[in-house]
């Protein structure tokens, strides 16, 4: 069955290499600078921390830009997502901003959960976003019963959930994507299968080839999805979210892509689990350049304005980098507070 | 308050929840065969009375039922949700511990969690090892939660309304045995809070401190051994987290002597917490060292022989009390 | 797809009750032995429950007899099982005596874990019984484990593990078949669907019809059977077992069964979740009625014989509940014993 | 035992692991990363030294890594699983208290586990809320397993190999911070056994009871004393489980006072166990009561100065002695 699987997976990925070009200008411009704003934020966070300046340090996007913006583009606030410990590119995708989440990273004051998170639990209730998250399959059981929430309280709102390859065997996903079904709640189970763990190989965790298969399991359906392509998860996100907000039930969406750096930070552990060629032959699939290519090939916009979409995201990313540092630590006094809600019980 | 009528624990239970569903539209509660009532009837026509809607059965799924509670009161319901049986607790610990608990604290204070989660706690009906337990202790240790144990058919549903009123985490552990015991319960609507304990009985030799069931075997103790002319103050701190520190410390300052009681396991029980601030706030007061009535270091065994032979009772409450004083 | 499921379903179901007959007097009369053996314990001890004399209780297992007769028949001593909070059919079928049995369920001290344990946890290391188990879904990975260690071990024996439809949905199951499935372990889970998990219908705890449908999501076969046919059972359970025996992984089979009486006992709650007309349905299909018309009409017994074999069982089953009642209670001395071993430390 | 030379903590785990897996052929290592020698390093090499089937990798699925250890011991392994930080314990804690640790109790003493968890505890990493816990008070509540906590490198080998040689499930929780921190470790085959506590450091004014990494912050606290003419016996218990009440008591009869110290939160932790033993078995002993340090009541926070600030260190310990002896 994975041999079916495989191909399968080619042919979903083919079909979505054609799709690109589909979309309006807008929406091509707005993937690219989701993308583009995460790689630059992650390119710099990852600097900083083989600098040793972040604590604790971070689990860096790059290389799977293309799922957080091609899913995040057709969310609003009132959405909802959770994210994992690789969670800096979908809160960028989801609204963030470079200068609380520096300051996260940071652990400083103005950081977006004043610096009690950092990296691995990094959020904002505002934009939706309701957290990274430290445990793998942490978030799949919240997202679960967000979204039962939004379908209770009669909202449109979708909440859509993020977890890895790994994550997948945990108990939590299997309980909440049932679930899910089970109440035909609007919830999206994002599956971001890069292939591998930590240090262990998908073919290490599991003898599947597309976790999506899983899906009907669940009475669910799932689709695999070419994550080196922002379009393409795009055009499956738009169909699961569809589906959701009219009371369709839940979708897997699993979208094969690869980070191009270790598990923690840029040169990690120096571990050997994966080959040199392995990364390279990815990055030809690069999501930034890719769209870019699309986007001119399409005449949708000149490399000069591509240029000038670095440009800014750069100045915005070393202001909030300034910012970051110039920011105080929180006061020691914080130290117990939060830890639970003062308001008095609601008569 | 309004007027009163007696009746058994289990019912108590389901006037707080009938309570909580009525005044709070974006209130629901879910578990597994809460449809039928719940295994233990605490339930049972509320269902009937509330709908579909309101409420609800969930797969045998702890880890989903914890995140349903958590991810839905993140966003806006007030959920209430059951664990049949507290010895599932460890189904779900990852679910209550790291983000039940923390999710507030990690964003910084921007989530606000207003969930119930309700469970069923001990021994004595020969259920044997794995449904039988109290763990309170593993739940008190855990800063982002609160955690009420009930001892009576007042307090279950003054508690379940507290509990469900309050915008924090807050277990409701109830006991099986408890269930059928009744006591006049008020109609309509009235809280016990979270973290004032009840003096049950005053008393001027000694104090018993006992959680939830303990303090009905402390209460018959402390009739045995008034007989004896051992006048003991019995102290219900009704909830575990918070726990009322100052109304336990005031009394050993009167009595300066005590006794902590739960059914739980005695080695690394909540006793112990209990016991360790007894000295530590009130050392100079004390004519005898704080000793601990709990279950043995073992299972629950499932012989009834085995387990009457475990679980403590107003009996072994005397015997301690007895040798503490040398009597 | 709960329709292809359904019709899948049917179809199986249909195979299955033609083989019937196929089998050899031999195997036809142990199956026989085995399903009277259990109905027989099953009705006096659910007699014994409902006259308040067995302490806390049980779940009856009549009407799924031909699950563990079908299954067991072809595991040996070596063999390991898992089984659940309706365990006493399964220990019956892999060679389980009444007199320990009925000991152990009155809390006595010659029963199979001394009174400790009792009918939720009623064991056999010696039969390769890992355990009835409280905790809905903890013997998955407990037969994961032991499937493991005998592959470890080099040892041929294969572990079966038996869990209902409501149990399916743990996370557990869900470890544990992946692992299983990941390691190539010889593990057989075998999903006892009776259609409710205690006052909950399996359309209230999952979308799909066909739990054997999980099975692809690991990359292991998944299979239903007509859970009321022995026969069927047997035949299904043959392939996994050589499968299994011969490195070729685990295998999930689905048993389509009902159980009779209430979750606990015989009349139980009272709770109203089923109809009347639903369990004299299913009582139409009777496991040990229909093995003895398949006997009889092939010539393989008479009905005298098969009254031969009540009468026995019968008075098995008389003295050892006798047995049971006359034995004595563990002594007090014994609780604190059993927790830790004691053997030294080996060096 | 042969000559010794300085290693690191971590290294000294791995020195334990590679002879427990020459000396037990049915004994493997298995975890998330163990191939790939653990992300904490302690394994480093051992999979290249033993091979697939002795050393391997789990899926992220905690349930199923306690399950395999739990079902591979019960039919004649001995096997070794890592859970990689013990803040993961919520993801298995059914199988561990309500499988592991009752199984053999629930069989009659039929069934016999050999299985060996390895977890890794502790912050000042600042790794967050949710992989910086000590989570021991879980544990040891739970009876049917024991629970070592090596402070140093000597014991992280030697109660590696005595919990792999015990044949009842045994957790090692080894401490992050610890992992780089160097001494003499003997080459070849020790035992640290289980429920023998060591005296650190002799004293004569009061005792500090410490576990794990508090017992290097007491000892730098006890130098610090010493300064202000305060001598500090320094005990470590080296287990929670079995626990060594007597060395603790006959410390106390000694020194007339005790501070319990641990990194897990105080309310609810385990020194409300040692402190209730304390003053329950040494009552007429004490000249104060024992106070106890640990974290306060909050989850581990992320940023390095609140970090620091919520850690209890030797100067935390000073501090509390000081006020203990009114200095
Ligand atoms: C419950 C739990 N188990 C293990 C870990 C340790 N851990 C952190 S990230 C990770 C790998 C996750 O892999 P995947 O889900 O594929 O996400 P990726 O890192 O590839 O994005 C592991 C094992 C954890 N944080 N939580
Ligand atoms: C972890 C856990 N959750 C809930 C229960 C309570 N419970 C006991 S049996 C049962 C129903 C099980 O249904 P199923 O798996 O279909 O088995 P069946 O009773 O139908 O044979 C439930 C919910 C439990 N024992 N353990
Ligand atoms: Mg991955
Ligand atoms: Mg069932």
């Amino acid at each position: 069955m994975s041999l079916s699987a495989n191909k399968k997976t080619k042919a979903v990925v083919a079909a979505a290499d054609e799709q690109g070009a589909g979309l309006s200008e807008e929406i091509m411009k707005a993937l690219h600078l989701k993308m583009v704003r995460i790689r630059r934020f992650e390119l710099e966070a990852g600097r900083l921390m083989e600098e040793n300046k972040v604590p604790g340090g971070l689990h860096l996007y790059v290389g799977e830009e293309a799922v957080a913006a091609g899913v995040m583009q057709h969310l609003n606030n009132e959405d909802q997502i959770t994210s994992t410990h690789r969670g800096h590119g979908h809160l960028i995708a989801k609204g963030g901003e470079f200068k609380p989440m520096f300051a996260e990273l940071l652990g400083r004051a103005p950081g977006y959960c004043r610096g009690k998170g950092g990296s691995m639990h990094i959020s904002s209730m505002e934009l939706g976003m309701l957290g990274a998250n430290g445990i793998v399959g942490g978030g799949q059981p919240i997202a679960m019963g967000a979204a039962f929430a939004n379908k209770f309280l009669k909202r449109q709102s979708v909440a859509v959930t993020f977890f890895g390859d790994g994550a997948a065997n945990e108990g939590s996903v299997h309980e909440s994507m049932n679930m899910a079904a089970l109440y035909k709640l609007p919830c999206i189970f994002v599956c971001e299968n890069n292939g591998y763990s930590e240090y262990m190989s998908q073919a290490n965790s599991m003898v599947i080839v597309d976790i999506a298969d899983r899906a009907a399991g669940y009475g669910m359906p799932g689709v695999v999805v070419d994550g080196m392509d922002a379009t393409a998860v795009y055009q499956a996100t738009e169909q699961a979210v569809e589906r959701a907000r009219t009371g369709g039930g839940p979708t897997l969406i699993e979208c094969k892509t690869y980070r191009y750096y270790d598990h923690v930070g840029m040169r990690g552990m120096g571990k050997n689990y994966r080959t040199e060629d392995e990364v390279e032959e990815w990055k030809k699939r690069d999501p930034i350049e890719a769209i870019e290519r699309q986007m001119i090939a399409a005449g949708l916009c000149s490399q000069a304005q591509i240029d000038a979409v670095y440009e800014s995201v750069n100045k915005d990313i070393e202001d909030a980098i300034q910012f970051a540092f110039d920011a105080p630590f929180p006061d020691p006094s914080e130290l117990l507070e939060d830890v639970y809600c003062e308001s008095e019980a609601r008569k | 308050m309004t007027e009163a009528r007696s009746l058994p624990y289990v019912s108590a239970i389901n006037d707080g929840l009938r309570q909580i569903l009525r005044e709070q539209d974006n209130s629901f509660l879910a578990g597994e065969d809460l449809k039928a009532g719940s295994v233990f009837g605490f339930a049972n026509g509320i269902h009937e009375k509330f709908g579909d809607e309101r409420v609800f059965d969930t797969p045998i799924s702890e880890k989903g039922i914890i995140g349903l509670g958590v991810g839905a009161a993140a966003v806006g319901c007030r959920p209430i949700v059951d664990i049949m049986y507290m010895d599932f607790l460890g189904e779900c610990m990852d679910e209550i511990a790291n983000q039940m608990a923390k999710m507030r604290y990690m964003f910084g204070g921007a989530a606000t969690l207003p969930v119930t989660v309700l469970t069923m706690a001990g021994g004595g009906m020969n259920m044997a090892a794995q449904h039988s337990q109290c763990l309170e202790a593993w739940l008190a240790h855990l800063p982002g939660i609160k955690v009420a144990c009930p001892s009576n058919a007042y307090d279950a549903k003054g508690m379940t309304i507290a509990a469900a009123r309050d915008d924090n985490p807050v277990f409701v552990v109830y006991n099986k045995l408890s269930l059928a015991t009744k006591m006049e319960v008020p109609k309509g609507s009235y809280e016990v809070p979270l973290g004032q304990a009840a003096i049950r009985r005053e008393g001027t030799d000694l104090t018993i401190v006992a959680i939830s069931r303990m303090v009905n075997e402390a209460m018959t103790a402390a009739e045995e051994l008034a007989e004896l002319g051992v006048s003991v103050e019995v102290i219900d701190p009704r909830s575990v987290s918070p726990f009322d520190t100052d109304t336990v410390i005031k009394s050993i300052k009167k009595t300066h002597r005590a006794l902590v009681a739960h059914e739980a396991v005695k080695f690394g029980g909540f006793g112990g917490e209990i016991a360790a601030q007894i000295q530590e706030l009130a050392f100079d007061y004390l004519d005898a060292p704080v000793m601990r009535v709990g279950a043995p270091f073992c299972p629950v065994p499932f012989s009834p022989e085995l387990e009457k032979a475990y679980i403590p009772d107003a009996k072994t409450i005397v015997k301690t009390v007895k040798e503490m004083l040398a009597l």
